[in-house]
Formats: C-alpha cells, structure tokens, sequence
C-alpha cells in the first residue's frame, strides 16, 4: 500500500461540510436498528460541540427504500423531497444534515437532477404548490451526519476519554470501516475520499487512535439491498454478500467494524448470528464475533459514554470484547437492566417544536 | 442447523487459487494444443451432440482451464467423439484428444493419479 | 566316447525350452474359447494341417513374403532359418546313420564331429561332410549379413532396425556365436585329425600349421554348447520366441481362428510371433512422413511382450492397415492395436515371479456395467420408409459437394429413397470405437440400427468409408450395406444412369477403411475408368497410402498430419492428374488444404459426368408433401 | 529559394518527415520539447511484432537526420503563434521567433494517466505498474516486485484509458493488445516460472504478425486469457493484488491474486498538441487528437492551408504506420510549397 497515492486521491475528493446551524433529518429505520445512534449524535453535536441541530416533527420519509425497492415511483419521491426542503425553509435552516445514507444518495441524486434538468425541479415545485401550498429553498450545503463527525473528528479526539488502542498491547486497534453504498459509489465526488477509497470513517479511526486496515472485498455491499433484504426467498443473497466481506477480511483479523449507514451494521452484525446458526461458521478472534458499531457509537465510546446508554446492548454480536480492549469502564450486570435513564438534557424533548 | 426460510446462497464466482486446474494441466501436458483455442466457437456450431442438448465444447474448454470441473464432469460424456469440431477448427486444435484426456484425468483424479 | 562335461549346458538348455514350450502350448490351448478349441481340433485332423505344413516350410523356413519385400533381408532370414534346419535335419541323419546305434541323444546330432573326430575321411561320409559344411557356410553367409545389418542397416534395404533391450542382446550375441563357434570347433578338431571338408577340412588344416589344434578345439567345442544353451534358455523371454511361436500361429490362423476383440491366446501367440523384421516399421507414414518412430507394431508387439504401458504407442497410430497388409507373418496387428485401446493404460503393470517366461495374463476387459446411458438425449426418430437409405455421414455434411453429387445421381437414377441424416444425424459410432470406447459406440449404434430398422428398407448406401466400415462390421443389420461407389457402379451395369465420358486424366486415392479396411477396391476404380482417363499411381490396393486425416489417431499434432498429407499428394499427383480423386469426405478435405490438384470424391466426378435426362421426380419427396398437407 | 519548414515534435514522425524534407534541400527546423529527441520509442525495449530492439528504429532515425542541417532545438515548446498571409511565424519559450512557410505538426501522443483509473490502485498498491514501467524494468533487465522478491503470477489489463467512457475515451488505442502479448512473452522469458494472465475485452489483433505472435504466446509460452475487464483491484494481507473479472466465456465472475499487475495504458492527445491546438486554431475531433481534412485522402491535411499532421497526433499508430503517414505528410508539403503556396 502507498499511503501517499491514497493521500493524493484523498486530497482530489474532499466537500464542503457547514460549519453550524444544522436541519437534521433522522432515518427511518435506524432508530428501531440501534436507537442509541442518533440520541448520541445529537448529543455529542449539541452538548460537545455545541452546535445548533435542528429536527422538525413534520419530517417524514424520504421514500429511498420504496425508491430502491422499484415500488415508489421517482416523480412522487422528488415531492416528497421538496417538501421535506420547504419545512426546513420554513424553519430558516439551509444546512441539510441526514443521518441515513439513502436518504443522502438520494437527496444528492435528486439536485443533481434539478441541475441538468432545471424544467423537472420546475414541474416538482408546481406539484408542491398544488398538493400543499408550500415553497422551499434548494439546501445550500448538503451533508451526511458522518461528515460533520469527520469534520469535527479532532475536536472529538481533544475530548476523548478513550482511544481506539487495546490497552493491554498499546497496538491500534485494527478496524475495518464500511462505507454505505449510497454514500459515494453514485457520486463519488460527494462523498470524503471518493467512491474508490473513501476517508471519511478512515479519518476517524485514525484520529481516535485506530488503525483502518484495507481488505479485498472492501468495496463489497453489505447485502441489505432492499429487495433482496426484504423478499425472504431473497435473504440468501444477501447474508452470502455479508459472508463474502467476513471472509475477505478474516485474514486481518480485525477487532472492530465502523460503519456509516443504518442498513449495514444492522446486517453486518445480525448476519454473523445467522451465519453461525446455519453454517456454523464464527468470526473474529477467538470466534467471539466481530463488533459492528456505527460511527455515532465509537464517537461515544471515545468521549466516555456508557455502552449501555449508546444501545450497545441492542448488538447481537457482543460488543464487550471491544469495550474490553479499550478498557472502558462498564458495569456487565447493567446490560439488560439499565438503571438511569439517558440523563441528556435535550433529549427529552428530542421533538423541538 | 437452524433454518430461517431460506439458505446462504453459494458464490458464483470462480475462485481461480483454490479451484483445481489438474485435469486441465494434465490436458496441457500431453496436448499442448489445448493452449490454441481461442473460443470462437466453431466447434459447437458443428457440434451434433450440441444440436440436441446444451453441451459445448468451447464452454467445456474455459471451464477446465478455470477449474470448474464439476460440470464439466457430467457433461463431458456426451461426445460423440466424431470429428467434426476438429475439421472446423482455426486453431488446429486437436478437440478429440481433449475430450479422451478429459476423461481420462478424471478418472485419474478419482485415482488420485493426479 | 559317449560322454563329456561340455555337453551339459545344451543339454540343459535344450531340455529346458522343450519342457517350456510344452507347458506353454498347454497354457495357450487352456485358455482358448471353447468354439477355437473346436477349430483347433478340426484343423488337426482336416486340411488346415497339411496347409500350415505347406506354409510353415515356405514361411518360416524359405521366409518367402519377405523375399517378395526385400531379396536381401529375404536371404539374411532365410539362410538363418532354411539352414539351421538343414543343419538340424542332416546332422540328426548324420548321426543316425554313422553311429552306432539309431535313436541317439540330440546332442549326438548337435556334437558329432567332437564324438567322431575321425569321421568323414573318404567316400560317402566325405560327401556328406561336405554336404554339411555346404549348410554351415550356408548360414554363415547369412549371419554375415545380419551382423552387417545390425551395424549398417542399409545392406538389406532397410531404413530402420528395430532397437533391442538387454536379453535380446545377450540371445543375439549367443545367437550370432552359435556358428562361428561351431565353425571354429569343428575345424579345429577336422585340423587335429586331418578330416573335415572343404570348409572345416581345409580351415583345419590351416589352423594346424601354426596353432596346437587339438588343444584349441576343447575350449570352442565349450562355447558352442554354452551359445546354444544360453540362446534355448533366453529364447522365451526375447524376440527368438517367434520361432518356435510362428508355428503355432500358422496352424490356429488356418483353422480359422480370429483375434476378436480382447485378448486371449491367439493374440498373445500372434504377439510373440513378431520376429521384430522393421517391415512394418518401413511401411508406417508416420515414420515415413511424419517422424514418429516409436510408435510402430513391432514396437506395440515388443512392449506388450514386455509387459509395458502401451497406452501411447497403441493410441498413436492411424489405422491406416499398411503394416497389416505388410506383416510377413501375417499378424493381424490393427486388431491387436485395438485391443489394447479398449484395455486403456496401467493394466498390466502387475509381474509375477516367472516375469518374462509365463507372462501375466493381460486382464481381460469384462464389458463396463451398463450404467446410465451418455446419450439419452437422442430422441427415437420415425423416418420416412424406403427401400434405400443414403446416409452421408457427419463429414459428407462438412463436403457438401459430395452431398449434392449423391443427391443429384440418386435423383437421376430415378430411385425411391430416403436421405436420412439429411437434417444431420448420429455419430456412425466408429470414432468412438477406435478411441476404445464400445460401450458408448454401441449405444449410438443401437440407436441408428433402430431407426434404420425402422425404415424397413433393404439398402443402406454411405458416403462415408469411417460409416461403411462399421455398418459393415459392427451393425447387425438386414440390410446390404453399400458405399456410394459401390452403388454408382451397380447403376452403371444396370444402365440406370448415362454417363459422358470426361477425358480428365485421374489417380486414384484408396481411403483405408474402404480400401484395405473393408476390401473395396475394384468398384470405385471401375466407375472413374467408365468416366475417365485413370492413371495409375505407385501406390495401389493395399499398398495405397493413407492421407493422413484419420479419426483413428488422436495424438497426433495437426502439423504433423499434415505433413503426412502433404507427402501423400505429392506422391499421388507425380504424374499431374487433372483429379487427385477420393471416395472419402475426409480424405477430401485432407488433401484439399495441401495440393494444387484439383480433389473430388467420385461422385462429384460421375455427377459431372451425368447425361441429364428428364428426372423422374422422386416419389418420396412427393409423399412427404403431401403428408405435409395433411397435416395442415 | 530556400524554403523553411517547422516541425513540431521530435519523435518517430517528427523524426522522419524532417528527415526526408531535409534530403531534398528545405531548411527544416525540429522543435521538442524533450532534452533529446525519440520520444516515447526512447521508453521502448524492444517493438512488436518482431521485437527487435527500439535502438535500431532509432539509429534508423538518427541516420536520416543527420548530416543534413536541421536546425534542432531541443528543449523547446511554442509559447506564440501566428499566421500572416501564407507564412507562419513561431515564438519559442527562449523568446526565438521562426518564420515559416510550412508547419508540420508531430506532437504524437501521451500515454493514458493510469492513475485515473483509481480502481485498479496504480499509485496506491505496490506492484501496480503500467506498460512504460515494465518497459523500464525490461531496459534494466530486472523485473522485481517492490520489496525485491521475483513475481510468479503477472496480471496484464488491457484497454486502460482505452474504449472507456467513464475517462472519455471511446476510441480503440489499437496497440495495446499486441503490447500486452509482447510483453507477456517477454515476462514468460524473463521469468520462466511465472505465470501470465492477460484480461480482455477483445483481441484486436489487425497487424501484420500480430495475430502470430498471438498464437505464439499461447503456444509457446503458455500465455493464458481471459476475457473481462477487470472491475477493481485489491491488496490482500499478503500483499497479493486481487483482481476481480467476469470471466465473460465462463459466464461467471472470477477472482484470483497476483504478485503484479501491468496496466496496458492507451494513447491520448498529447498536452503538447492541445497545446498547440489552442494556439493554432487546429481542429480536434471528438477523440481530442487533430482532425484531419479529410479521414481517407487528407489525413495528412489540417484545418488551414500549410499546416500538415505526422503520425500519432491524428491517431494510435504503430511505428511502421507512423513512418508511412510522416512520409506522406512529406509529399503533402513538398505539394503545397511548389504548387499551392500562395
């Protein structure tokens, strides 16, 4: 490998990320996937970064997966969308911020559009207006949730309480990232680092300490793919794709795995399980399994967050291992009987109206 | 095992390291003009047996040189071994020869001759 | 004197291959078929033996085939062989007749001049010496020439001499010092006494002036015994076998037994009859042409004898039938050659302690289970019926020209027949059988004979030689099979088709399988005399050369086959026919890619040739349409 | 009169067509950008088909350059241009200004940027080279991995930067597939226990002897084929490079690992002649190499009078083809000096 090439590509594929005032649109699905994630988000930009995020209860789907799944047609998804702008110009923000990746391929595949075919943004505004007397603003910056982590990767690290390095070696931990497919592989030049070698949960892991390592099927699909995920004929497909990836990785032994999208560490991890079950294959070091986070959740393992405040304990491949390595104080009788409830402030009021 | 409605579905892809070539190194050495083909086909368009059945031998040819023999295997046999392929070839390929070592290889592999 | 130590390794030797051939004819009869042991025991009584005496003298002692071949190797064989049995013969007489009592042990016979040095000074018994000596220089002059052979392979003709392992070595030697040692031993005992004859007499005598004679003679007396010892013992396990094996040979061929399709005693008894002479080595194109030499039949015969790994010599071969036709003693060798290619590799790798003398027994072949069957994709067919069947063959579909001429002398002949692999049909199952592969042939043939059976007609005409063979053989049909020149000459004597005559100037190539495969070789060229000037080649009949394109071998690069090609033509249009013309789609296409000549089947010439005269449409194409119609 | 004639470009058509001007008398001045001229045959070991040594092309062209007074100027490129009436007048970076009556233009070609194609790592993974660089070990006689150690599998790719719109590149560079065998046949010989893979999408095997030598490496050298483009290439923990392909006659995909991988990087326009091609007002085509007049009896001709085109700035050539179009772009101008010249 020769870090310097990466460097250089790294260097052509970089975005403009805002700095404040955020418009945060959660995913449909992750807060049932692992709930945590996003509670931590919000807290992390809010109470450490101090930062103004901004959520709207209006916000709806966004209509990727039936927009994947060939079942919503692309006209009635750009209304959607555009309503979806026209509550966040209501609401005076510009900043886009989703926290699901489709959400963000999508959003990024529906301006471009507008870009080249002004007269279709036209017709969409027209359908707007008709169907709900709304106006909206084209987003003026556009990013996904991990890359304003990554943007504020080494302001997190001058907080951190932890770093990815297992302390009894003093060795990086070795993490294998995992970039959501819609991130940048349909438009490579939106996303940190392009489509080839992305940097953006890289940049991350080595900020806090890890160490990112780069294994074959890198690139490979996680297998969530919605149609083959949901038609359960289909699911051999799509936990052989998961399987495919554990395989290609297994040589590295990698302690952990980052990912940036609601669909893949929900696979990722479930289908180590069910792997297990039908084959009896296990991976990671001895056959523990391989920890699947989401970026949110490192972020809050490296400020000190409790694991069982993250959602850890919805993980179906125990995440214990990791938190072991790192050294991080938990208590293991609190897993499944969570005593405090999440103390952050704004949380309970999550719905700022 | 447990099930869950379905099973992981098997990799298509062709593994070219762990995949076995023996039969096909066994066909190189003692034919060498099994190197010349260059798939072009024109031995199944001649072919009888592939008027009647799905059977190939351009298809059979890049299957043994990927190590993909198990097909191979059951489909080898429905040679009639006339000739004609090695009338039309333009590579002068000896196919004949290819398909008796073909079979021939098997049956040393099941032998573990090679 | 009655009696001396130096006798004893004859007398071992001699006893010892008695017992042996004894033993092994047992062995062979044992293990006959019942129905041979039956052709065996009528031959013994019936006409066969006196036919096998008749040719046993003319073969195995005059060597007449190889005379015919070659005057020199001829002699060499016959000197050798005619002689030693004179030898034999008058010697035993000799000893008969001059000693003291009839009946004496052979090595009396073998020794006689040591037990009767005085023998021989005047009158009859000077006659009769010289009447021996006249035998011993007799295979003297022969022995000269093999010795000269061995080194120098041209003084008999030959271009290639077969090559020799170790035993045959020591038997050769032993062999070639069997009668100058008796030579010497003789004259030196004629010297010591002043007896002897013209050779040994007068050698003798020479001897005598400067060496002490009667003490020289002793030693050479020794090693003329150990030469025959050492010969008679090695004799099993060499290439000498053939002569005490020939015999047997012989006689089992005149009563009418057939090498069949596995092996057994005749084609074991026919392996150890080949005396390794090279004429088959001579005859083969793919020395000849195509430089492979290792391959040949007397090279097969050795390595079966040896019991080695014969899969690539016996798979290398065109079967083309030259050395067949060639072979002096008649050992069907493309039969042999089969054999061992259904038997595959690694069979007889297993030796049992006798190793050479009682060879193990090559496993015989049982037929493979009947598994699945490897074509059950073939549909059954409903043809048309017909009285005549014209089954081009898979290659006639690669040379559509003769296709058409067929098509166009059938219609013209005004017959009622059935083209039935019109739209392609089933491997004729040949190839197969040649690859050593009968199972599978047969089923293809089980499902043309079906189809043919079908039809109910009672003549199957072929284009194809590869197709005319194995109808001809390995179909049980009832109908009469014909190739197309057959056919075409059989409507030239009915008068069924008029035909100009072209005045091109033609050679004729015979295909193998037609030709020496199956015997035809007057009808094709009868039909191109009828139409043309037929020149004539210097390789006809059974000497004709095979082009090259064989199915039968599949080892072969397609360089080297064409090179075989190339050497053929050359040869066939020396004298610059206008037609290199063929009966065979593969030779046609064969010959096609190597000469300028002009090469046609046959039946393009006779199509050409055709007098066109109103057709009569055939009636079989009038019933198909109007069942067509029907059915609409 | 003496008439003066610019070539622009040093290499294999610049070469010849100023060496033929210059046997019949014209003054000829042979601008390169480059410290000595031959362009890319000086990166060349041997040439395909034959593969005969790239020096004896270049002593050929060294031979007829010569001994004739071409006015050489070698580290030189065109910072202005100009045209007045039929004369054209040239200002070189050493501020030089050359009047002439004809300009031929030889700016040939640049070898495709492999590290475009970021899927395939060149400049990311060790052991990722293009066909320049193996041509660069094959000059030094030592083709060895990064950390010193003898290759035993080499993947060679072709079509590069080659008939892929993803780098807007329609066009067939057209020598690449016998670049590719050459070299596969050059590796089987300089490492005889090595294995060569060659993945294509088609063999364009057109010239003379190439479809030869195609045969030969299949033949001789045991070369094998496989037909696909490859998708991506990875690093494995052992510092293997796996490729991923559809092996497109098995119909199936395959991946396998390799000690090397060889990029068969196409031809394009060279910088020099866009370069050019801005300042002169020179048409390109869609392919971005100069546009001839005419694509069958003008392909020496540009899109103004005097101006001619030599070798691979209008196409992919190979050298035998470059020398043919350079003569020809000889004669064009010999023509427009007697006769057309106004």
């Amino acid at each position: 490998m020769i870090l310097e090439g990466k460097k250089a590509i790294w260097n052509d594929y970089q975005k403009e990320i805002a700095d404040d005032k955020y418009y945060y649109v959660r995913s449909c699905v992750r807060q049932n996937f692992f709930p945590g994630s996003e509670t931590a988000f919000l807290k992390i930009m809010r109470e450490e970064l101090k930062k103004d995020v901004y959520e709207h209860p209006c916000h709806t789907t966004c209509t990727g997966i039936g927009y994947h799944g060939d079942i919503v047609p692309v006209e009635t998804t750009m209304t959607v969308v555009a309503r979806q702008f026209a509550i966040m110009t209501e609401a005076g923000y510009e900043n886009l911020l989703p926290s699901c990746i489709t959400s963000f391929g999508l959003y990024t595949e529906i301006l471009d559009t507008w870009h080249h075919f002004p007269e279709v943004e036209e017709k969409v505004r027209r359908q707007l207006r008709k169907a709900t007397g709304r106006e909206f603003r084209k987003p003026k910056n556009l990013a996904h949730a991990s890359d304003v982590i990554y943007k504020f990767r080494k302001e997190i690290a001058s907080k951190a309480k932890y770093k990815l390095v297992n302390k009894n070696t003093g060795e990086p931990l070795k993490v294998v990232d995992h970039i959501g497919c819609h991130y940048a592989k349909m438009f490579p030049s939106k996303g940190i680092g392009g489509a080839e070698y992305p940097y953006v949960l890289a940049g991350m892991v080595e900020e806090w300490g890890g160490n990112v390592i780069d294994y074959p099927e890198r690139r490979h699909c996680c297998g969530f793919g919605f149609r083959q995920y949901l038609v359960q004929a289909n699911r051999g497909f799509s936990v052989a794709c998961s399987k495919e990836k554990f395989e290609s990785m297994k040589p590295f032994k990698p302690d952990m795995i980052i990912t940036n999208c609601p669909g893949c560490p929900m696979f990722l991890d479930r289908w180590q399980y069910v792997i297990n079950e039908m084959e009896g294959k296990r991976y990671g070091q001895n056959e523990e399994g391989i920890p699947v986070f989401t970026y949110e959740e490192v972020a809050g393992l490296v400020l000190g967050y409790d694991p069982w405040e993250l959602g850890l304990q919805m993980h179906q491949t125990d995440c214990e291992p990791v938190l072991d390595k790192i050294g991080i104080d938990y208590s293991p009788e609190d897993k499944y009987n969570l005593k405090i409830i999440p103390s952050y402030s704004e949380s309970r009021s999550l719905i700022n109206v | 095992m447990e099930k869950f409605g379905f099973t992981i579905s098997k990799g298509r892809q062709i593994d070219y390291e762990s995949n076995n070539r023996r039969i096909a190194e066994y066909i190189f050495e003692n034919e060498p003009s099994f190197r010349l083909c260059f798939e072009c086909g024109g031995c199944s368009a001649t072919c009888t047996t592939a008027n009647f059945t799905g059977f190939s031998l351009r298809e059979l040819n890049i299957l043994i040189k990927r190590g993909e023999n198990d097909q191979v295997r059951s489909t080898l046999k429905k040679c009639m071994l006339c000739g004609k392929c090695t009338l039309v070839c333009p590579r002068g390929v000896n196919t004949r020869n290819i398909v008796v070592l073909a079979k021939q290889a098997f049956q040393k592999s099941d032998e573990y001759e090679i | 004197m009655k009696f001396d130590p130096f006798i004893i390794p004859f007398n071992i030797g001699l006893y010892f291959i008695l017992i042996y051939v004894v033993s092994r004819s047992v062995i062979w009869f044992r293990d006959l078929s019942r129905p041979d042991k039956l052709r065996l025991q009528r031959g013994f009584f019936g006409i066969a033996f006196g036919l096998s005496l008749k040719e046993i003298f003319m073969e195995s002692l005059i060597h007449r085939k190889i005379f015919k071949t070659n005057i020199r190797l001829g002699y060499m064989h016959m000197s050798l062989a005619f002689g030693w049995f004179l030898l034999i013969l008058f010697g035993t007489i000799e000893a008969d007749i001059f000693s003291a009592k009839h009946l004496n042990a052979p090595y009396k016979a073998i020794f006689f001049r040591f037990f009767n040095p005085d023998h021989g000074r005047m009158g009859f018994e000077a006659a009769y010496g010289f009447l021996m000596d006249l035998i011993l220089a007799f295979i003297l002059s022969g022995l000269l020439v093999a010795v000269l052979k061995r080194f120098y392979s041209k003084i008999v003709g030959m271009k290639k001499t077969t090559r020799l392992k170790m035993s045959d070595r020591i038997a050769l030697t032993s062999l070639w010092l069997i009668f100058p040692s008796r030579l010497l031993a003789e004259s030196f005992t004629c010297g010591a006494y002043g007896t002897g004859s013209f050779l040994t007499g007068s050698l003798g005598a020479w001897f005598a002036t400067f060496l002490p004679a009667q003490q020289m003679a002793y030693p050479f007396w020794w090693l003329y015994s150990i030469s025959l010892g050492t010969f008679f013992v090695l004799l099993p396990i060499t290439r000498y076998m053939h002569i005490p094996t020939e015999l047997f040979l012989i006689f089992m061929r005149n009563s009418g037994i057939k090498t069949g399709d596995k092996t057994g005693t005749y084609s074991e008894v026919q392996t150890y009859s080949c005396s390794s002479c090279g004429i088959c080595i001579d005859a083969c194109q793919l020395n000849f042409s195509a430089g492979i030499t290792n391959i040949q039949s007397a090279y097969l015969m050795k390595a079966i004898r040896n019991n080695d790994d014969v899969s690539e010599i016996a798979d290398n071969c065109l079967m083309c039938g030259r050395c067949d036709q060639k072979c002096p003693v008649g050992i069907e060798l493309s039969p042999i050659r089969m054999i061992q290619r259904r038997a595959g590799e690694a069979e007889n790798d297993f030796r049992n302690i006798y190793k050479g003398y009682f060879r193990s027994r090559q496993p015989i072949i049982s037929e493979k289970a009947i598994g699945s069957s490897n074509y059950s994709f073939l549909h059954e067919t409903d043809p048309e019926k017909a009285d005549i069947l014209y089954f081009a063959g898979c290659m006639t579909h690669l040379t559509p020209t003769i296709k058409n001429s067929m098509i166009k002398i059938l219609d013209a002949s005004g017959v009622k027949y059935n083209f039935i692999d019109e739209q392609g049909g089933v491997c004729c199952g040949r190839p197969l059988m040649l690859a050593g592969q009968d199972k599978e042939a047969r089923e293809l043939i089980n499902y043309n004979s079906q189809m043919i059976w079908k039809s109910g007609a009672h003549t199957l005409i072929t284009s194809c030689p590869i197709c005319y063979k194995v109808f001809k053989e390995s179909y049980y049909l009832d109908v009469e099979v014909l190739h197309h020149t057959q056919f075409i000459k059989m409507l030239i004597d009915e008068g069924s088709v008029k035909l100009n005559f072209l005045r091109n100037k033609v050679v004729y190539h015979s295909p193998c399988d037609l030709g020496r495969g199956s015997g035809v070789y007057d009808e094709p060229k009868e039909v191109l005399n009828h139409v043309s000037r037929l020149q004539k080649s210097n390789f006809e009949d059974g000497n004709s050369l095979c082009c090259g394109g064989s199915l039968a071998n599949m080892k072969i690069s397609s360089q080297k086959k064409k090179k075989i090609a190339l050497e053929a033509a050359i040869e066939l249009t020396k004298d610059n026919p206008d037609i290199l013309a063929t009966a065979c789609p593969l030779c046609k296409k064969t010959f096609s890619a190597v000469t300028e000549t002009r090469v046609a089947d046959i039946s393009e010439i006779v199509a050409e040739a055709l007098i066109e005269k109103p057709v009569k449409k055939n009636n079989i194409s009038n019933v198909k349409s109007i069942r067509e119609l029907a059915n609409i | 009169m003496s008439k003066h004639v610019i070539v622009i470009g040093g290499g294999v058509a610049g070469l010849e067509v100023a060496g033929q001007l210059s046997k019949v008398g014209i003054e000829v001045s042979l601008i390169e950008k480059e410290s000595k001229t031959g362009g890319h045959l000086n990166n060349w070991y041997k040439l395909f088909p034959d593969r005969r040594n790239s020096s004896e092309v270049k002593e050929y062209l060294n031979g007829i350059t010569a001994n004739n007074g071409i006015n050489l100027m070698t580290d030189t490129t065109i910072e202005k241009f100009n045209r007045s009436r039929s004369c054209f007048s040239i200002t070189t970076n050493g501020g030089k200004e050359l009047i002439a009556d004809a300009i031929v233009v030889a700016t040939g070609f640049d070898l495709f940027k492999s590290a475009r194609k970021e899927e395939y790592g060149y400049g990311i993974y060790d052991n990722v080279i293009t066909s320049a660089d193996l041509e660069e070990m094959f000059r030094k006689g030592e083709i060895v991995l990064t950390d010193g150690s003898v290759p035993e599998s080499i993947g060679i790719i072709h079509c590069v930067g080659s008939r892929d719109e993803k780098v807007g590149n329609y066009y067939c560079s057209k020598l690449c597939c016998v670049t590719a065998v050459k070299q596969a046949i050059e590796l089987r010989e300089h490492l005889p226990e090595s294995k060569v893979f060659c993945y294509y999408m088609d063999m364009r095997m057109g010239g003379a002897f190439y479809e030869e030598l195609y045969r030969e490496a299949q033949e001789k050298w045991g070369v094998n084929f496989i037909r696909g483009k490859v998708s991506e290439a990875s690093e494995t923990i052992e510092k293997k490079l796996m490729v991923k392909v559809e092996d497109t006659l098995a119909g199936r995909p395959l991946k396998m690992n390799l000690d090397m991988l060889v990029l068969m990087a196409g031809m394009e326009m060279s910088a020099g002649g866009e370069k050019v091609a801005g300042m002169s007002g020179l048409k390109t085509g869609e392919n971005r190499f100069f546009a001839a007049a005419d694509n069958h009896f003008g392909s020496n001709k540009s899109n103004i009078e005097g101006i001619f085109y030599a070798g691979t700035c209008t196409a992919p050539m190979n050298i035998t083809e470059t020398i043919s179009h350079a003569r020809a772009a000889f004669t064009e101008v010999m023509e427009w000096l007697r006769n057309g010249k106004r």
